[in-house]
Order: C-alpha cells, then structure tokens, then sequence
C-alpha cells in the first residue's frame, strides 16, 4: 500500500535500547515527516487507474456491487417507515456505501467489526438479518446484540465510545495467537474525542491487528470538518500516534477494497495497526431528526453528488462487461424486494417484552434487583399490560 | 406575557442573560447556525456572534475543561452537553476541576459556569440518551444542582444559575421541552436557588419531586383529591443540591407520612438521601415508611418499553393509598 | 499460613489467579518491572512476561476501554489503577461499557473483568489521592462493588472477583494495605461475594461499616464492651453491590439501633441507601434514629488536617451511646 | 521560528469555502506532511550556534542563570526536608532546569502559566514565595492558591487535567481582547491522556494564545517514552492537530528562551497556538516515594549527566565573559541562604486550621454544610483540638 510511517525509522523496539532518549534521540537534525498517500483507482467519472486496478472476480465484485445497492434500498426504506411512525431515529448511510461497505470487504467470520450507527450497509454484509436491524432501530432490546456467528460489537451510540472496545479485541486476539484482526470506524466529529485518541495509542503501543477507519463525511451534525479541527487531513492522527496511515477516496469502491485489503492483512502478519482516512461525504440528513438545509447549502451537496460511489462503480462494472441497464434494474428489483421482505418480517415479530428490562444485567439476580422485579411486575398487573 | 415551551423559555433566559452581561458565553455541539439539536440556543449565535456562542468540537470533556478554563478568567460561560449521558464524557473535569477550583484556590479563582443538559426518558430516543444521573452530581461536593419542571421556573432558575458565582449542573428535562406552555413574563424573572416550592399544600402526607416527574405527581394530587378526598402536600425540589431539607423535614413532621418520586435509579438515589435526612430530623414524626417511586436500579431501558419503567400517576397515587394505609 | 499484610495478601491473589487460570492479565501504569506504585503486582511480570502484564501509557479511559474488549474477547482482564481519584477519568468506559455490555447485548458478551484501585485517605497524600467515591459505582447498575478490609479477606475476595463473570469495582483500602498482618492460607481461597459478614455479634445495636474504617469500628466496639458493657453487632459489608439487605435488616430488627461509618461523602453516600433501606424492612422495628458517621461534604482535605477528617473510634463509641440513649 | 504546519496550505478558513469537501479537498496527490525543525543553540559542550544565538541582555542571562541555581538549590533542601519527615511527597525537578524556566522568561505578570507538579523553578520566577511552595507541599491548604498578583493555575495532580482549563484561559484572553497569553506544559506520559489531546484541539480551532511545552524527559514513572507512544517525536502530536510544532534542546535554555519567546510574540500577534515539544531528563527520582533502581539503569542516567543544562550554561556565560568561578559560588551560596530564610519562615509559619476544611466551597454556606461543620466542630472539641 501506498503509504508510509514517518517515524518508522526512528522508533526502536524495546530490546535495542534502554532509553528513548539516548545520545541520537536528541538528535538535532530536523525531523522529515515524510508523506501521506492518498488512493483513489476509481475516480468520479468511474474511469480506473490501470496502474493500481485490482484482480477481483466478477463475482466477488458483483457481490459487493450488490451489497451497495442493498444498503440504499435499505435505507431508504427505513426512511420510509420513519416518516410512516413505524420506525425510530436513525442515521441514513446514503451516499457512504462504498465506505461502509468496502471497510468489510476483506474480514473473515472469525475476525471482527465494530460498527458505528450509520454502518448498516456492512452490518448487512457481515450477516445481520435486516429485519434484526429494524428491530434495532425501532427500540427493541433484542435488537441490539449481534446475532450469533457474528463477531461484532454492538452499535455505538455514545461517539467514540466503541473505539477501545475494539482496540482491546485486537489485544485479545494477540493475547490468544489469533490469525485475526478488528475493523473499527468511526466520523471526522467522533476523531476529536479523547477516547479515540487513546485508542490509536493503545493500538500502536501494543501492536494491535486492528483497520482503522475514519469516516471523514465532511459533517458531523451541523459542524463541518474545517470546524472540528485545524488540520482537516485526519490521517494525520494516525502517523502522531505512529501508525502506517493512508488517506483514502471513501467514495471509491475499489480503493476502499484494496486499502482495507492491505490493511488486514499487515494486521494478520502480526504488522500492527494501520489508520485509514476515508474521505466521503454524508449527502442525506444527519438522522430522521435532523434538517441540513438549517446549516448547509446545496451546492456542496451538489458538488458531492456528481461523486456518488454508486453510478462510479456502475460505470466501471459497464465498461468492464459485467453489468449493463438491465442487470442494473434486476439487481435493485431484487434488493428492494428482499428489504421488503425484511420489513415484514419486522411487522410480523412480537411486540417488546416489559420484563425483560431486568434481564442479563448479572450472571446471577442480585435480591434487591428481584424485589424491584416484583414491585414492577405488580406495577404492570395493575395496568393490565402482559396479560 | 407571552406562553411559552420549555424550551423557549430557556432560550429566553439564555437571550436575556447574553443581553445583560457581555460575559455570558455559550459552548455546545452544534449549538450555533443550527441552534442546538432542541433549538435551546435557537438565533444566539445569530444575534451574539460566533465567538460567544461557540460551536465546539464533539468532545465534551474538553467542552467542560475549556469553559472552566474561561471562568476562571471571568467570563461566564454556559455549557450545553447535547444529552446528559454525554456528561459521563467529561466526569473527570467536572469532578477534579468545575467542582474544585474555588476550594483548592481558597477561593481565588471562581467557576462561575452553568452546564446545561436534557435528561431523562420519555421521547423514544436511543440507548444513553434518556439518564438521569442527577445523584452522581448531588454527591460531588461544590456543585450545584438545579432542575427545573415548567417553562417558568426554567427560565427563572436558568437566570438564577447564570448569575449564581458557583458551578451548577442545569438539567432539563426533555420531555417537558414541549409538553405544554406557560405564561413567562417578558422581563427577566430570577428565582432563588436552593428552596424548594410546595406547589400544593395539604397535610396528609408529603409528595417529593422535581424535573419531569412533577407532572405525575400533580396528576396523582388532583386525582387524590378528587376521587379520594386526599389532601397531599406536594413540594418540587427545584434545587437538588443543596438541598432544601428545612422545607422537606418541616412538612414531613407536619403531614407523618412521605412519598418521593424520581426517575433516576434507586440505590444511592436522591430519594435514599431525602429518606436519609428526613431519618435525622423527622424520625419521631414518621408514621409509616417513606416510599421510594424511582427508576429501577437498570440502564434505562429501550424506547419500546420506557413507558412502563417512567413512573406515572397511578403508581403514585397508589403508592400515597398504601402509605396512608400504613400503620 | 503465612503473616501477610493486605498488600502481599493482593499480591498473592493475583499470583494464583494467574497460575490458574492463564486467561487472567493485568494492565495498568508501572505495573510491570515497577510492581505497581505499591508493590502490588510485584513479581507478577517477571514470572507471567509482558504479554500477560501489561504496562500501559498513562490514560485511564484507555486502560479501562481497552480491558473492556478484551473481557468481551475471552480474557479476563485485571486492571489496575493507580489511585481511586483518577478512575475518573475512565468514568465513560466504566459506566457506558464495563457496566453495560452484557445487557446491551442480552448476555451475548460479558466483561469479566476487575478493576482494581486504592481508595481512601490515611497515608498522608496529595489531592486526588484519598477518595471514596463508591458510592458512584453503587449508583451504577451493572457493576458489583467489593470492599476488603483486611489481608485474608482481601485475598479471598479478590479471588472470587477474578473468577465472577460480571465487571467488578474493587476498592482495596489502602490504609490497611501495610497496617497489618494477618494469618493467610498458602493455598487459594475464593470468599462469596455478595455476603455481609458479623464480624462481632451482638445485640444492643448494629453497627455497618466496610473497609479501612472497619478498624476504628473494632476498636469501638471492643471500648464499648469493656468500658461500658454495650453489646454490639458489628458488620462488614464486604460487597457493597449488591447489598445484602437480608443481613443488615435482620440484624437491624434484632437490635433496633443503628450506626453506619464510612470515609465516603455524606449526602447520596452508602450510608443513606442503607437507611433508605432498614427504613423499608425494618422500619417498626427503628427505636432511633441511624447516625451516619461519615466522609463530610467536601473535597477530601489535604493532609494537614485529614486525621480529623476521618472517622476514628472516639466518634463511633459517642455516636453509639448517643443513638443508645435516644428515646 | 523555524517549524512549520504541513497543512498550512491546505487549511482554509470559514469565510473562504463552505466545506472542506469542496472538489480540490479529494485531492489525489499525495500530501507532505513537512518537517519539524529541532532546535539547539547551546549544545552539551557548551558552545553556542553563532547564527542563531540570541542577543539577552547579560543582567537577563545572570537572572535567568540564577533561577536555574535557585531551583536546583530549593529541590535540594526539599529533599532533606523530606528525608527528615518534614516534607511530604514532592517531584524533584533537578536536570530539567533550563526547560522548566526557560518556558516561563516571556511571561508577563498579566500572562498566565499552567504548571504541572515538576515545575518550582518556574513557579518562583513567576513569583510564589519558596515558603508558599513549601507549605503547598507539605500538605496545608494554604499552600495552594497561587499567590496575589500570580496569574497562575494551581499545579496540577491529576495528570493532564489542568491542559483543557489552561486552553480556556487563552480562549478567555482572546473573548476579552487581551493582549496576552497562557504557557502549559505537561510530560510524555501526560501526552496519552486523551483530555490532552482535545486541548490541543481546542486551542487550534479557536486559534488560542496557548503555548504549549510538552516536557519530554523520557520517563512517566517507570515507563519510558518508547513505551508510552510508538511515534516518540511528540512534537507530532502538535502537527496533527494543524500546530506550528517544534522540539527543542530542553537542557538548552537558549534554545528554550528563544522558542518560547517567539512562541508568545504569535500568540500575543494572534497566530495563535504553538506547540514545543521539549526534550529533557529527569535525572532524580519521580517522586521521593520513587526508587527508580527497579527499574532505569544507571548508564543511561549517566548519558544525560553529561548533557547537564546547568553546566552547559555556566560554560557559555564563562567564555561570555559574564560569570566566573568566583561568580558562580557567590550565587550558590546566596541561593542557598535564600532557601534556608524561606525554610525557617516556613518552619514558624502557624500550624493549619482544622477547620478550613469547611471553607471555600460556595459562594454561601449552605445548611447541610453548616449542620456538618458544627458535628466536626464538636468532634475537635471532644478531642481538644483547636483550644
Ligand atoms: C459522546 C457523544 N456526544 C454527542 C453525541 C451526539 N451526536 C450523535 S452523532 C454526532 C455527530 C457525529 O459526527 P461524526 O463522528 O462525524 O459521524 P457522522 O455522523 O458524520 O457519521 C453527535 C454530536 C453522541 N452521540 N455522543
Ligand atoms: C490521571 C492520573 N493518572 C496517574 C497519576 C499518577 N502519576 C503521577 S505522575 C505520573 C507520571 C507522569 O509522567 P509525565 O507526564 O511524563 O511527567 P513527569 O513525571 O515525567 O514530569 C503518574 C502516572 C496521576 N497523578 N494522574
Ligand atoms: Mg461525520
Ligand atoms: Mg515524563
């Protein structure tokens, strides 16, 4: 991959020296930073860089083709239903697929994924029934753990929050001599986070097999990125922390296939972290309670649009023989008849259970906790609810 | 006169505040152009300038960590954390800083500055946007904690706060925001910090609240004096910390009996502290065992089944019926 | 048997929970060839490598994020942290991960993972170094908090926590840590959590406390026995969270009297939730009001002045003839 | 200075575009990160880079050389104070006296210095009293608040924490129209903390008048700074967060004058913040509660004795001409009179106030309060203390 850690050369492992600070370290001569590549082998007008074009099957590549247009019907059918009052909050991936999903394109079963909320495009493709993901999003505790056989960390509500969970699994499958490795994303908003620098700390210090992604969108609700930081190159954060860091085309399919590609793999060689940058931009509302048109004009959106990750790829697949007007029109059929599907699903599961509130907070249940059990089952009797 | 939301009424204090003194400053996430995910700072940055209703970064430990940095400088700065379990966010320099410095300086440097933030369940919102976590405050010595249950007392509180030399943590409660409206009086309104209002008088038996659950507790009120010709004296704390005890004992050794309603969780909850107070001074008074109606003691739970843990006013009224009955 | 003191008695836990089970590690600042800033972990890199013994950078948050993915990975993290007051600064983590993953996830991950830190003042420390704030954690629905108070039962609570499955909270007081000596089986052994302890029985009163304050409190009732033939009951609460209520409310219906001692702040601190508690199952049974003999309402002080600060055996031998003598 | 921001070019201000996304910002070259320069003028022998030396008066070189013996005389007698049991628990700054004041020689008195707990010599020149010091340390209450006429923060205990409210002073002086500025410094361990890293954030998104010294002497206790972090150049940490970055000799005090001189000049001219990362050792204990045998060998120690900031200066002033042998003990033996007179006045400083302990929290007393102090008070006099 076209990147490079400007202090590789500098930093010494453990056994070599005693001190980082012997004679060289006070070295005077100034210090070359060195450079951060950035990838794009698509770009907008889905012309490829024949230099950088990857080898994928015209399976492989339909499948991913596909996922992307799973996740937008998906999408949009989830909007749908929450202007219908038949869905919760949520946020809109339209417009991100290609980095949402070409961040998981390259994770086994066996490794993991800890998603942000608007990743639903690769909770699909790492197995999340979406039926689940509607249960999820319209306030259902059973909606909330990944189902089994997929290693993800649930959502992450609480920005940042998710990010040393997945470093620590990274750590963990070191601890266990795992052949694995944690893709974790997080916004251009989420990066000013404390957390979320200690994270790249903890990843790099341990050497920890985790992909970072930073989902650079331009926006994190209202604040655009210019705002939320001083040095709108994100993957700046990865080489202060050490990290081999690359800035990466987010709306680009391929490059986000082959970045994270390269990326797990240094991390399953026992390589370390690796920080990408993906550089995209969120074209619809921040969720179903926001209203962009308050803070932001449309011709940025404009602008954004003619760069959509979907008509460049479909452009590509064309010239490249494997897709054409009709299959394109089958592809979406299909998509939007499986979310539907989905959505009966969803309107045919049962209704929430009021007790479970008081389940899975302790291996075993603590007396107090019993006792307020009772006082609110009682509380449910006298309003006739559970009955 | 104008009727008012929650929500407008605290954009109304904030405006009038910002007017009044040119020290008063906003930091917040998208509290700007957007004027807040609620629309509390709804036109302050339109009407006072980027650089006193800041658009911060999305970190909110450094939100609280720079605004204390100001007041020690002598502005005035009102914080807004977008949802009160972003404030676990910014525990440490709420903790060891907004709450310390006038003690570890000898009072020497001052923290004068309000972090406003909606709590508490009801609007159907995700996981850690419906806390209540007022007790972790109420336990941190030198703050203030302050929480209003209608568009009057918001705005005159909210004045109060912004004025008050001390650091106070504001919390609103969100599912008042735009539940109904009040007369708010044009002219700045200020009320005193630190006592509590007994909205109803009776001498049955005591009712404690405040924030959101005040209007359960007034339904429960009427129905017990309507259908049940019981008289409660029900009291809105208003101020959490410090808290009003003379006010609470007082009526408590006149009524014998107390209720205390709160949605944040139970143990080592406000209500176990007012138990404890009212243990102290009212013992010999007490004529049953005061009930706690509170969150239960698990993560407030997701939006499909929050109606059933909020407390409404048949477990209230309910709970008053068993006290009474106590003997 | 050996003589070892709280801090060897730790020591020694961490030691055999490693050799036992080779999923349990370790992270925290200078825990590795330094053993900890009290000697805690020492050794322990040494014969379990780095891998196992992790010395981490100097961020809380992080140390706490980072053991909380490894707990839902399989390990069995044991955290250190270096003193109570900067677990602060891992307040998010604990509160929106450690404590909440299993049931966010309906009991799909667990986070089987300790944390342990010195808590409370005594060793003449700066500020920050001396906090109680457990009462923070038993607000926290999802954790347990457990509180030795001595080397064998330090030892054997440590034990247990490491093996229990859900996140732990656990406070070693460091005032006892090298105060003394006690008898400790060479081989393991694992005390149930959850459980109070009558450490003394008795019947003239109850008297509750927990960690280092237990000393002043055997002291107390040791003078109370023999200077003034009053019998008492004491106990150690030994797991904070859960409380057992059972234990402490049977006792408290035997004797009907109570005095609850501990360093931690006053208001929404462990002692009002016991009384909130005795004030629901024992509340017929109460002849007088229960003191608490507490922590004050304000930062721990600097130490200079931090002996009056904490509660010694004069004021628990007054506070119990006083609650004796009330009628 | 020389230093620079890598992303100078590439950051814009609001006023200029509405995005940051605009098309040139997925831009596809790749980007240079720059350099960062590294400062020395005065190098260990001594001798001084004629073309970058600095023209202070003699009188400031003498007085800025006699806050280094003073500093290093206090630490000493600290130190006895404290094997003797008449001191508590203190960080020695002994080896990083040319950093520790060399950070504060362009503070004016209306400026303000954020101090960490290793910084005495800086906290004299700005003016505490070494008896006030004394008292801080030795655990009474009074010893805290900096003293009249100070513009300081207390020092700092808790790690990092005083970095964010130091930011919002500088934010302060900016919202007041004030021509002045804030110098914070912290260590390498502190450098992890994530509140840390949003203060630099924070000071490069409002453009703050923040300078910032982060004190790189290679150890946090027993973690050495390749451990800490596998990118050991901290400076990095400024460039990701779009800073004018330095590292400086910090056992150079030249070098640390004359950065942090231009580093306030910008600030003051409102350029906003600058971050020196300053490379120094500590040479004693971290704490006298520290034995650092267990863990740091002796050669490295021995390393950086030889690159003593002390001696390094005396030699440039000698062969200035402006100290002598003579010269140099006469200022010992008056530092260390000094020392002794604020010994012996803090030695009959009155004992502390049990009851302070009530005081300062509010504004107002409040009842509980008032309730709680008069049981305390009662227990004093159960004990007959205060009578
Ligand atoms: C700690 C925290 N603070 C604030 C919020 C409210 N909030 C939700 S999303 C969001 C913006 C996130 O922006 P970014 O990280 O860029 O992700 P994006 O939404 O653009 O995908 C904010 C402020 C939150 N959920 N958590
Ligand atoms: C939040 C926090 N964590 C841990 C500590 C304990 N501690 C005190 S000093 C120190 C090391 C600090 O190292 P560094 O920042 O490099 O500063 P130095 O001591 O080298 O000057 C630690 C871990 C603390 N005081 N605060
Ligand atoms: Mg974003
Ligand atoms: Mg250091």
């Amino acid at each position: 991959m076209a990147a490079q850690n400007p202090e590789k050369q500098k930093t010494t492992s453990s056994e070599e020296v005693v001190s980082p600070n012997t004679p060289s370290a006070m070295d005077t001569s100034r210090i070359d930073l060195g450079h951060i590549e950035v990838l794009q082998i698509l770009n907008e007008y889905g012309e490829v860089d024949k230099g950088l074009e990857p080898d994928f099957s015209n399976e492989r590549l339909l499948e991913v083709y596909r996922a992307m247009v799973l996740a937008r019907a998906f999408d949009k059918r989830m909007m749908t239903m929450q202007r219908q009052g038949r869905m919760g909050t949520f946020a809109p991936n339209i417009g991100q697929e290609a980095c949402i999903i070409g961040q998981v394109t390259s994770l086994r079963e066996d490794d993991w994924f800890a998603p942000s909320y608007r990743s639903f495009g690769a909770q699909i493709m790492r197995g999340w029934p979406m039926e689940h993901l509607m249960r999820l999003w319209a306030g259902f505790h059973d909606g909330f753990p990944p189902p089994n056989n997929v290693n993800d960390l649930p959502f992450s509500i609480v920005i940042g929050s998710h990010v040393l969970p997945a470093v620590g699994i990274g750590i963990g499958m070191k601890y266990k001599k795992k052949n694995n490795c944690v893709v974790v994303n997080y916004g251009d908003g989420a990066s000013s986070q404390g957390a979320v620098s200690e994270a790249l700390n903890f990843a790099a210090v341990y050497q920890a097999p985790v992909v970072f992604i930073c989902e650079n969108n331009g926006w994190a609700i209202s604040t655009p990125t210019h705002k939320q930081t001083a040095n709108e190159v994100l993957a700046s954060h990865g080489v202060a922390h050490g990290m081999l860091s690359i800035r990466v085309d987010g709306n680009d399919i391929l490059a986000m296939m082959c970045a994270t590609k390269e990326a797990t793999d240094r991390a399953r060689a026992g390589e370390g972290p690796t920080f990408i940058e993906a550089v995209t931009f969120r074209m619809s509302l921040h969720t179903t309670a926001d209203d962009p048109t308050v803070y932001r004009n449309d011709e940025e959106v404009k602008v954004w649009e003619a760069r959509c990750p979907m008509a460049r790829f479909e452009t590509y697949l064309k010239n490249k023989g494997v897709l054409d007007t009709d299959s394109i029109k089958q592809t979406l059929a299909s998509c939007e008849e499986e979310v539907i599907k989905a959505r009966d699903t969803f309107y045919e599961m049962p209704p929430a259970d009021p007790t479970e509130i008081f389940e899975h907070l302790y291996e075993t249940f603590p007396m107090e906790l019993q006792k307020q059990r009772a006082e609110y089952m009682q509380r449910l009797r006298q309003k006739g609810v559970g009955e | 006169m104008s009727k008012l939301t929650m929500v407008e009424a605290v954009n109304l204090a904030l405006m009038q505040e910002m007017e009044r003194d040119k020290n008063v400053c906003m930091l917040g996430e998208d509290i700007g152009v957007n004027g807040g995910v609620f629309r509390a700072t709804k036109d302050l940055q339109k009407e006072h300038g980027e650089e006193r209703v800041m658009d911060t970064p999305l970190a909110e430990c450094g939100i609280v960590g720079t605004a204390v940095g100001m007041a020690v400088y002598g502005i005035r700065p009102v914080v807004e954390i977008q949802f009160s379990g972003f404030t676990m966010q910014a525990f440490d320099q709420i903790e060891q800083n907004m709450a310390r410095i006038r003690n570890r300086t000898r009072g020497k440097y001052t923290v004068p500055m309000v972090l406003r933030t909606p709590y508490g369940g009801g609007i159907r919102a995700v996981e850690h946007h419906s806390e209540s976590r007022e007790a972790y405050w109420v336990h941190t010595p030198g703050l203030k904690v302050v929480i209003p249950s209608g568009p009057r007392n918001a705005r005159a509180l909210l004045a109060a706060s912004i004025r008050d030399d001390d650091p106070i943590i504001f919390y609103e409660p969100k599912a008042v925001y735009r539940a109904f409206r009040e007369e708010v009086p044009d002219e700045p309104e200020v009320m005193e910090l630190g006592k509590a209002e007994i909205v109803h008088a009776g001498k049955d038996l005591t009712l404690i609240s405040y924030g959101a659950m005040m209007r359960p507790c007034k339904e429960a009120v009427q129905d017990l004096a309507e259908d049940h010709n019981i008289n409660v004296e029900l009291i809105d704390l208003l101020t959490i910390s410090p808290m009003d005890t003379e006010t609470l004992c007082a009526s408590v050794q006149k009524t014998g009996r107390c209720v205390i309603v709160h949605e944040g969780q139970r143990t080592c909850g406000i209500a176990s502290e007012i138990i404890a107070r009212l243990n102290e001074h009212a013992f010999e008074y007490l004529e049953a065992p005061v009930k706690r109606i509170t969150g239960f003691d698990v993560p407030f739970p997701y939006f499909q089944v929050e109606e059933h843990f909020l407390p409404e006013s048949e477990e209230i009224v309910l709970a008053v019926k068993e006290t009474l009955a106590w003997e």
